[in-house]
């Protein structure tokens, strides 16, 4: 039983680990402002979820697991409140998404 | 295996403290610095489990509250921008 | 391991801040401060200083680009002019820099046991920590009662402070030229924001006073927990507009808060002398002096955390007014 | 590794001076101001590194185990110091906020230039 726990708080660890780093090299790669949004705000959600449920499966069951759902809970609300808040800041200050301009799929400078 | 995803965490610290400083617009830093928040959350937590003191997430917590309030300051910093830009302008019309 | 996450995280760390000198640009200068800040208390975390890293984060995160910020929008967003006597600055800042990093060949090896700051008094509040107070944190141990004074001197400077900002910036002469109203609506029409915000506010009061009244046990104290919920405070400013939040918590009471806290370590320790005990010694305060110090801390710790929630919160409201 | 355990006392030094630098060569104040944290920060590390002891962990007594713990000392100093960094700077902040206010400007020449006038 707890090899079973133990094997799939890893596949979680490393899933998580992956997908934190796919969400750094989209917000690094991607070309304009709102595609890098998604990269990063998605893949923190994801992330978030994964890691710390592998930790949770790690830790069993201690004051350390409530702390952790109460850490995936508050970040699972503010990320993408923030997400959200950041590309409607952007949108009214005029930043449009660039394929929807009318321009080519071509990365513009 | 804590030492990957840590090592994972540390890595997209960097890629994203390239965006902050690579820019372009004003924007992709906000973003950067939220991201790099979450990361933070997500390093402290593993690493307070990898040095065994699991009583220590209380700052990952700290951190996930937190992060939170820097977002909406720069929102309300926008917005009390777009103001005194638009009082100006009515002013000197 | 450890170490090598410290090196890379420091690297990261002088990466930003070259950043954060050469852009042009303050509020890009601030935002990277805040990621400055996330690196270092990742830092301090990592060498063993979980206290501090508490602090940093409830500083460092919020409240201190909020004032940045409010500052920003009171004054210009950019630097006009170039630097002056650039290369005459860079020629005596690299020779310091090389001066420095000369002296420290002679510092002792990273972590040594042996080296003379580790056997001062170090061994000896580690030692006596659990006889004489019986808590778990030393660090709340030698910050309340051991170094007690150095701690009531730390107060009053965090006082002085505020009433200084206060002088300066009080009143709240209107400088702009937008309506009162739309000012004081803050973010109330973001509807995503308001509510989640809503939700947290609760949970990051409560998460003070958990860290106010944990700080014998875990990572914690008076200057953490004033911090975070000032932090909540200036949140809850944020979404609902200044007014309300002055309704709230109106300046006379701001005053009280900042007054009072000092007033009460101050009477903590008056209370040792009249017990007849020492300035500042807690032993005295209850008939069995590990209580007595326990008791002592707390209240110092609680006295800490008024002094502070009430000067962060009045240099928010001082910055906020002035943009009227 | 000798030489890796220096790594966080070069760090402090480049710090430092990365904010001296800001501090003397950069005419903006709030950059002074900024320039004047980092400064700080660096302060903060070297104190928090010097504390570190090999091996050793959070000086908060854990329910059992552990024997070995880093300096409390460094730690109290610097906990109470960042709280009191944040004040003064919301001071200096305050001093300049008056200054723009007054002079129209938070460049050092221009100002100069009216003080001279």
């Amino acid at each position: 039983m707890s090899a079973l726990l133990d094997t799939l708080s890893w596949v979680l660890l490393t899933l998580g680990g992956l997908s934190v780093l796919v969400g750094g090299i989209g917000a690094l790669r991607m070309p304009d402002l709102y595609t890098r949004m998604h990269a990063a705000s998605v893949t923190d959600s994801l992330g978030a979820i994964l890691v710390l449920g592998g930790i949770m499966l790690q830790a069993g069951w201690s004051l350390a697991t409530i702390k952790l759902i109460a850490i995936l809970l508050f970040l699972l609300l503010t990320s993408p409140t923030s997400s959200n808040a950041l590309a409607s800041a952007a949108l009214l200050a005029g930043t449009r998404p660039f394929a929807e301009a009318g321009q080519d799929e071509e990365a513009p400078k | 295996m804590y030492y990957a995803v840590t090592i994972a965490t540390l890595v997209t610290m960097a890629l994203a403290l390239l965006r902050a400083v690579l820019g372009p617009s004003v924007y992709d830093r906000v973003l950067a610095v939220n991201m790099l928040g979450t990361k933070t959350v997500l390093l402290l937590s593993v690493i307070a489990f990898l040095y065994g003191r699991p009583d220590f997430l209380d700052l990952a917590l700290a951190y996930a509250l937190i992060n939170f309030i820097g977002v909406l300051a720069v929102l309300e910093f926008f917005r009390s921008r777009a103001l005194r830009r638009s009082a100006e302008r009515g002013a000197r019309q | 391991m450890i170490v090598i996450f410290g090196i890379f995280l420091l690297t990261l760390l002088v990466i930003t801040a070259i950043a954060i000198v050469r852009t042009d640009n303050l509020f890009v200068a601030v935002m990277l401060m805040g990621i400055a800040s996330l690196l270092i208390a990742a830092n301090f975390f990592l060498l063993d200083a979980a206290d501090v890293a508490l602090t940093e984060a409830a500083v460092g995160a919020g409240i201190s680009t909020v004032l940045f910020l409010g500052a920003l929008a009171l004054t210009s967003e950019r630097e006009r002019a170039k630097s002056s006597n650039r290369l005459l600055s860079f020629i005596v800042v690299a020779a310091a820099a090389l001066i420095l990093i000369y002296a420290t060949f002679d510092k002792p090896r990273f972590g040594d046991p042996e080296a003379p700051v580790q056997t001062h008094v170090a061994p000896w509040y580690l030692e006596k920590t659990p006889e004489y107070i019986d808590i778990p944190n030393v660090v709340t141990a030698v910050l309340g009662s051991f170094r007690g004074y150095d701690t009531l001197g730390e107060v009053f400077v965090v006082f002085t402070a505020g009433i200084g900002v206060l002088f300066l910036l009080g009143g709240g002469k209107a400088t702009g030229t937008v309506p009162e109203e739309k000012i004081n609506e803050g973010l109330r029409h973001h509807l995503i924001p308001r509510v989640v915000g809503r939700i947290l506010i609760p949970f990051i009061l409560l998460f003070g006073l958990y860290v106010q009244f944990h700080g014998e046990y875990g990572p914690g104290g008076g200057f953490q927990a004033g911090a975070i919920i000032a932090a909540a405070i200036i949140l809850f400013a944020l979404l609902e507009g200044e007014k309300r939040a002055l309704s709230v918590l109106p300046e006379r009471v701001l005053l009280g808060l900042m007054a009072c806290g000092p007033l009460l370590y101050g009477a903590v320790g008056l209370a040792g002398i009249l017990l007849g005990g020492n300035f500042l010694d807690y032993s005295v305060l209850s008939s069995d002096p590990v209580k007595g110090q326990q008791l002592g801390i707390l209240l110092i710790e609680a006295g800490v955390g008024i002094t502070v929630t009430g000067v962060l919160l009045g240099i928010f409201h001082a910055f906020a007014a002035r943009g009227r | 590794m000798e030489l890796l355990g220096l790594y966080n006392y070069w760090v402090f030094a480049v710090l430092l001076m990365i904010g001296f630098y800001a501090v003397v060569a950069k005419p903006n104040l709030v950059k002074k101001l900024i320039g004047l944290s980092l400064f700080q920060s660096a302060v903060f590390l070297l104190y928090i590194t010097m504390g570190k002891v090999e091996g050793g962990t959070a000086p908060i007594f854990p329910e059992a185990g552990a024997a070995v713990f880093s300096n409390p000392l460094p730690q109290v100093l610097i906990l109470t110091a960042i709280v009191v960094g944040i004040s003064t700077t919301a001071l200096g902040l305050g001093i300049v906020v008056r200054v723009k206010e007054e002079y129209g400007s938070i460049e050092e020449h221009e100002i100069q230039e009216i003080d001279e006038r």
